[in-house]
């Protein structure tokens, strides 16, 4: 990972970018996210002092959005929809599908740390149902086949 | 004033106050786990559940304010059942912990339990299980009992200030808990552990101590600062098992700090002086009480014969009472006869 | 019909501003801002339109005490969460048709003088965030946006603000707290947000679909605006059908459509030949549907006489290869999941009707079980705090009612019918 | 108290504590009260809640900065500058209470002539304090309807301590901020019982009710109560004991529930003082630092193993219960004093403290209609001179009780020893929020020592940087008078130059730096300030 001070400059010019901003949190969160893949605690700790939000509130507001990750994961991530309209295309299969395939569970990242996996609740793809996304890309209509050819772009 | 009816009750209530508190002005008791006079109202027990004339669903009394005309039933069968579902789903997660559980005898949940006569959960299912347990000297915090009625967040944002605390992660996983679950590191006013209807906060030194079989109450003020809050000494055995304040107390309406509410087990420390002591070639020897006073007096007459009774001084002190204040200077002034007195005020 | 929302979205470029001034677009800003505030309300009003999120609620007097509320600044909230399972129809126009989205915010915030917009989108639509930072831009660079207006001495400006996952900021307080920066847990209701929203401040919060009918009721008017659709629910719709049909997408349809037409005439009716089952007209927090209520209207007034509700249009089709009983605890999971854990009922309601569902399935279930779920349903609907915990079990009791021998055969001979 | 007692008559609160909640102003100067007062500072934070403006003054940037909505940073022992520049904003802008003025108080004209040269500029200068903030401070104060000052140590721990209280009670009469709620100048007093051992006259210069021993008549007054022959001559404080003691004056002191050896300043030279002495005596619930040097240590009941009352800041009178029994042979203090006075010849027979009580409400008016039974539940404030009087929340209603209000004319002096080349940097002493005085009780107390086990000296971070001192290094503080080694806590809280350490720990005791010298009226020693200097 990078390096503890070089991980506090990027954090501390992300916080100057919304010093000033009322309703800075989840952008600002979301910024540290997509810098390091996650929301490291000592980004929080810096939120917290820098913005004088108290801590408490900020871990509440980390741990309540489904998608703010609190551990490092694979470097790419699959967001794969299991609800109703996907569930009754097939999601379950390529749920067990990307399991023995890749070995890769709910929440979890492959070994060679190339992809981690969450379980959607319904990312709004239901007429191309089964959907998944792959970092920030859509992917509809999917079938096993079709998932094999997709994560094959993604190194 | 707003004029409104509650259960047949004709009631005047003030403009923007709450049902519940205007009904219990006339002694209508409202079940509720989650409102406190002190705090913003917050609809999360759904236990304060009414009926009101006009409105299709039931309101909460706590959050919904009083309006001119309004008619409001607090109890009929239809909101009992619903009151009684919502104790039994909180019960379902809830441990089965009263035969040792601190607050037996003084948990809102084991009343209310009682009251509707709950003895199994109808409704059971995954309970929430915490091992790690709180560091911190002060309170205990088993959050398995903790029913989220946001009290404490509520009172440590609100009112202390400090915000210490905070709801984390969302629906039945829901905790309150400090920032990445790290021990509480806060003021330690215990102000949450005065407002936690159950057995989820409580003093560290008081488990074990003692519940509500013979245990006796003494008011009293606190020995520490100036501010002079109100303190209940609960008293087991000839010895404190716990402090807690009123909340109708005028100086600190129930409220304390780390020093008045956790600070008191200094009065049963071993290192309690229990004798009188005189020193003998540099070392202490504990005497009667008679053998100390004799050796006091008469070294005092000696002395006021030998260079006048301005070679005495006095100090008192600003933690002993009114009564002995003024027995002391009485003793320096009339007894000794010297104004040498002052006391370790920091002025 | 002739599309209105959809308007040109078959044309590659549509979403770009140049094609979609080509087209008219923006024209009907400038003849708002012709009119007074007031005006454009009244016509709001008189056009009948209602909350296209799911509410129904008249959007015209949404406005109408936004604008007579004396505090200020206020704000006009897009609520592009769209998190109902089923609904897609935001997304279509945000990629498709955004610039029209954004000339029913300007018209909006110009009726309520408000100088500040939010688009609240949802964290599940990265891709849809590149494409409406771009629109924004554009909009500002021709002019559109920013201190004044075209000229016209009118400020407005459009901040994209996007949530990180959690399907109850679609409620409008929720939303509000998330904006602000807190958990996204619903606020206590009065006030509502028309008079103390976003930072305390008058607020509009309204759906994508419902600000992109804004232009068109400025074009033709409120009058001709009533001839489409039913006269208590007039103006088109956005249908989504999702599910066992041949066509599944978006339908432009007048609102009032039956759910048949819908399904047969334009989804091309259920695939491979199959049966149909059973329809969830309205996203999953509508009460499901047996075949033989489908010729039902899908408004907001027609839909409670068939037992279920409009919601945001989203229909899910299944066929008979589907076990209900799996589809409703797939359901539950989502609402115990997505349950903000403020209230008890829905807090810890969801999580025991999910292990009840679950329990039949796994065929360990106890006779009351059927019972539990009826009365857990109750409390939830009568004694949760917000719409989320109150239409979480519309599902499963939907599905006990009409579907119970379904039910029974779980738990009498522990396997399933279909 | 003596300077506020010399202007109003007590140097008690002039308002009481609930009043707070309705403020519009809160100055607060010389007062970290969410860790001295904790209780008091929820009352602020409410006041600020229901939208009470607050103005915190203080060199370090206390916990109720951050509730505050204007932060004044002077330098330490500036106070006096900095209220005469208030004041001096607020004449100038014409915002005084004029009738107050003209009805209630006296020697305004000097007064005024005497704050002209404090321009905000000057005042700037002396303490550091922008010269806007110092006028957005007067026009708060100045145009505010109901405006209380707050203060502590921080004001009366000077050798100019007295001087502090005089400029803050010139702010309040200037504007009219007596004699009504929730306003008033209120000293917060530190100790549970220490507004009730000054009234009780434990003081040298004063009986019971601050009746004046130099007055004959009084004197004659208390001989008849007592029934014996009173000194007329003039007593000595603390400090002036410790002098005695080392001069051969003094050769006995009996000493009740204190701790000078920690509590006074330059302890060596109170360790040597109290060596000094043919008979010490000390009463006290704890072997302390003071009981090694006695020759007679007596067992005493703490507060929960006796009965009476205790006064606290705002002069309310509460009771005080017993609750358990004292252990071992350890007796109260009155039976002790009774027992001692018996054998030097002077009986006091009382048998329960009430009698004690009623006797006091005979000699002092202001306690005359108070009895135990009207204490309940919430106690009783003084004045109560009747029985169905239902004691005062806020003193002056009507006026003054000895004629006018009357303005001080003072001078801003320095402290008496400031920073120099030998010792560079400032010190500062004071409270933290989980100890209490010497430590007697609060270290006793497993859980509150475990979050407080040890000193620490504060160190603003930019001077840790340039002496290379990091978070938690043992360090040795300097002073003329002694050295102490403890541990550094590197802040922002602390301002440059300055250095903080808590009075509370005998292993690091501040006073073994602090400096004696007094402040002539109230003989209180310079506690905040002194020089010192940080050896690594």
């Amino acid at each position: 990972m990078k390096q503890q001070s070089e991980k506090n400059t990027i954090i501390e010019s992300l916080i100057k970018k919304y010093k000033d901003e009322k309703g800075n949190v989840i952008p600002l969160l979301q910024d540290i996210q997509d810098a390091f893949g996650y929301i490291p605690e000592d980004a929080v700790d810096l939120i917290s002092k820098r913005l004088e939000i108290p801590e408490s509130k900020l871990y509440g507001v980390a741990t309540f959005y489904a998608m703010y990750r609190h551990r490092p994961g694979g470097r790419h991530l699959i967001q794969l929809c299991t609800n109703v309209s996907c569930m009754i295309m097939g999601a379950e299969m390529l749920v067990n599908f990307l399991k023995n395939r890749y070995g890769l569970e709910e929440g979890g990242t492959t070994p060679d740390g190339r992809f981690s996996l969450m379980i959607m609740e319904c990312i709004g793809g239901c007429d191309t149902a089964p959907s998944m996304l792959v970092n920030n890309d859509f992917y509809g209509n999917l079938t096993k086949e079709k998932i094999e050819e997709i994560l094959e772009k993604y190194k | 004033m707003v004029k409104l009816r509650i259960d047949g009750i004709d009631i005047e209530a003030l403009e923007g106050m709450a049902i519940l508190e205007a009904a219990r002005l006339k002694g209508i008791d409202i079940p509720a786990l989650c409102y406190h006079p002190k705090l913003s109202p917050y609809g999360g027990c759904r236990l304060c559940i009414v009926e009101i004339k006009g409105m299709p669903r039931p309101v909460t009394a706590c959050t919904t304010t009083v309006s001119e005309g309004m008619e409001v039933r607090t109890t009929s069968p239809y909101i009992e059942r619903l009151r009684k579902t919502n104790l039994d789903l909180l019960l379902s997660d809830h441990p089965y912990d009263c035969m040792v559980c601190q607050k037996a005898g003084e948990c809102d949940l084991q009343d209310l339990a009682y009251q509707y006569g709950i003895r199994e959960p109808r409704f059971k299912g995954e309970r929430r299980i915490y091992t790690k347990r709180d560091g911190n000297p002060f309170i205990e915090r088993d959050m398995e009992k903790c029913i989220l009625c946001g009290k404490c967040v509520r009172i440590c944002d609100e009112v202390q200030g400090v915000s210490a605390i905070d709801f984390a992660y969302r629906g039945l996983k829901t905790k309150v808990c400090p920032p990445f679950e790290r021990d509480l590191d806060c003021e330690f006013c215990g102000q949450c552990v005065m407002v936690c209807p159950t057995g989820s906060l409580v003093g560290k030194n008081w488990i074990g101590k003692g519940r509500a079989r013979n245990v006796g109450e003494v008011n009293t003020t606190c020995p520490y600062c100036g501010v002079g809050c109100s303190l209940t000494l609960h008293i087991k055995d000839n010895k404190i098992i716990r402090v807690s304040s009123k909340e109708d107390s005028v100086v600190n309406e129930g409220m304390l700090c780390a020093k008045g509410r956790f600070g008191y087990d200094f009065v049963a420390s071993p290192d309690r002086l229990k004798t009188p002591l005189i020193k003998r070639n540099g070392r202490f020897e504990p005497v009667s009480w008679d053998e100390a006073l004799d050796y006091i007096s008469k070294r005092l007459k000696e002395i006021k014969e030998k260079y006048g009774p301005d070679a005495i001084g006095g100090l008192s002190s600003a933690r002993c009472t009114n009564e002995e204040n003024y027995l002391f200077q009485k003793f320096m002034r009339a007894a000794v006869g010297t104004n040498n007195i002052d006391h370790c005020a920091r002025h | 019909m002739e599309k209105i929302l959809l308007r040109n979205i078959e044309n590659p470029r549509s979403a770009d501003i140049k094609e979609y001034i080509k087209n008219g677009g923006y024209k009907d800003l400038l003849l708002a801002l012709k009119m007074q505030p007031g005006e454009i309300i009244e016509e709001v009003k008189r056009s009948g339109l209602r909350g296209r999120g799911g509410s129904g609620f008249p959007t015209g007097l949404k406005w109408e005490v936004a604008l007579r509320d004396p505090k200020s600044p206020k704000y006009l909230i897009c609520n592009a969460d769209e998190g109902e399972p089923g609904t897609f129809k935001d997304r279509l126009i945000m990629e498709k048709n955004p610039h029209l989205l954004i000339e029913g915010m300007i018209i909006a915030g110009y009726a309520i003088k408000a100088e500040y917009g939010y688009i609240y989108l949802r964290g599940e639509y990265p891709y849809v965030k590149k494409i409406l930072s771009r629109t924004i831009k554009e909009a500002y660079d021709k002019g559109y946006l920013g201190e004044d207006i075209m000229g016209r001495g009118v400020k407005f400006h459009i901040k994209l603000y996007q949530g990180a996952g959690a399907y109850i900021c679609g409620e409008e307080t929720a939303l509000i707290e998330s904006i602000e920066g807190k958990r996204g847990q619903p606020r206590i209701k009065p006030p509502f947000p028309a008079s103390t929203g976003v930072w305390g401040m008058p607020s509009v919060v309204n759906n994508v679909e419902t600000l992109s009918n804004i232009p068109y009721i400025i074009e033709i008017g409120a009058t001709a605006y009533l001839k489409i659709g039913t006269p208590e629910c007039p103006g088109p719709k956005l249908y989504c059908v999702s599910g066992h049909v041949k066509r599944p997408g978006v339908y432009e349809l007048p609102m009032g459509t039956t759910l048949r037409e819908i399904i047969y005439t334009h989804a091309g009716g259920v695939r491979d030949g199959k049966r149909l089952k059973a329809v969830i007209p309205g996203g999953i927090s509508t009460p499901i549907l047996p075949p033989q209520n489908i010729d039902c209207t899908m408004d907001f007034v027609n839909m409670p006489r068939y037992g279920s509700a409009l919601g945001s249009g989203a229909i899910i089709v299944m066929d008979e290869t589907v076990c209900l009983l799996k589809v409703c605890e797939r359901a539950l999971r989502f609402f115990a999941h997505e349950s903000c854990g403020k209230c008890t009922p829905c807090r810890i309601g969801t999580k025991r009707m999910l292990e009840t569902i679950q329990r039949i399935l796994r065929g360990a279930e106890r006779d009351e079980d059927i019972e539990s779920l009826l009365e857990l349903g109750s409390v939830m609907d009568a004694a949760s705090f917000c719409p989320l915990g109150q239409t979480a079990p519309n599902l499963v009791i939907s599905t006990i009612n009409h579907f119970r021998e379904e039910f029974e055969s779980h738990i009498k001979e522990g396997r399933c019918p279909s | 108290m003596a300077g506020l007692a010399k202007v109003f008559g007590s140097g008690a609160m002039t308002n009481s504590i609930m009043e707070i909640e309705n403020n519009d102003l809160l100055f607060v100067i010389g007062s970290n009260t969410t860790e001295a007062h904790p209780i008091i500072g929820l009352w602020m934070k409410k006041a600020v809640r229901k939208g009470a403006k607050l103005i915190v003054a203080d060199p370090r940037k206390i916990n109720l900065v951050k509730f505050s909505h204007l932060w004044l940073r002077q330098k330490p022992g500036t106070d006096v500058a900095l209220l005469n520049g208030i004041a001096h904003v607020i004449l100038k802008e014409g915002l005084e209470d004029k009738d107050f003025i003209h009805k209630w108080t006296e020697g305004f004209e000097e007064w005024k002539r005497s704050v002209e040269e404090y321009s905000p500029e000057r005042v700037e200068g002396i303490t550091g304090v922008p010269k806007d903030d110092i006028i957005k401070a007067a026009r708060l104060y100045g145009t505010a309807e109901k405006a209380g000052i707050y203060y502590t140590m921080g004001i009366t721990q000077h050798s100019h301590g007295t001087d502090n209280v005089f400029s803050i009670a010139n702010l309040a009469l200037l504007t009219g901020n007596l004699g009504k709620e929730s306003a008033g100048v209120n000293p917060l007093r530190g100790q549970n019982n220490v507004q009730g051992s000054t009234d009780m006259g434990c003081i040298s210069d004063s009986y019971p009710g601050y009746q004046k021993v130099m007055i004959p008549s009084v004197r004659e007054k208390f001989e008849e109560e007592w029934g014996a022959s009173l000194s007329d001559r003039p007593g000595l404080s603390t400090v002036e004991m410790t002098e005695a003691a080392l001069e051969g004056r003094l050769k006995a002191l009996y000493v009740m529930g204190e701790n000078p050896v920690l509590s006074d300043p330059h302890m060596a030279h109170t360790v040597e003082s109290l060596k000094s002495l043919e008979l010490l005596v000390v009463q006290d619930i704890f072997l302390t630092e003071t009981t090694e040097l006695a020759h007679v240590v007596l067992p005493a009941a703490s507060f929960a193993e006796k009965n009476g009352t205790f006064t606290n800041t705002e002069r309310r009178v509460q009771r005080v219960r017993k609750a358990v029994n004292p252990p071992g042979d350890a007796r109260e203090d009155l039976w002790i004093i009774s027992a001692i006075s018996e054998r030097i010849g002077y009986t006091m027979g009382y048998d329960h403290p009430e009698e004690i009580f009623r006797e006091i409400g005979r000699i002092w008016p202001a306690l005359a209609g108070m009895d135990y039974r009207r204490l309940e539940p919430n106690g009783l404030q003084w004045p109560c001179p009747t029985k169905d009087h239902p004691g005062t929340p806020y003193l002056f209603r009507g006026g003054f009780p000895r004629g006018n209000g009357i303005f001080t004319s003072v001078e801003y002096k320095p402290s008496g020893e400031t920073p120099d080349k030998e010792y560079p940097f400032l010190l500062t002493t004071g409270r933290i929020l989980f100890r209490y005085h010497t430590g007697t009780m609060s270290a006793r107390s497993k859980a509150l020592q475990s979050v407080a086990p040890e000193a620490h000296v504060e160190i603003n971070n930019e001077d840790a940087v340039k002496l290379g001192i990091k978070e938690g290094q043992k360090v040795k503080v300097k002073s003329r008078r002694g050295t102490i080694s403890l541990k550094a806590k590197v802040t922002e809280r602390s301002p440059k130059g300055v250095l903080f350490i808590p009075i509370h720990f005998n292993h690091a005791s501040a006073n073994t730096l602090t400096n004696d010298l007094l402040d002539p009226h109230s003989k209180t020693p310079e506690f905040k300030v002194c020089a010192v200097r940080i050896e690594v």
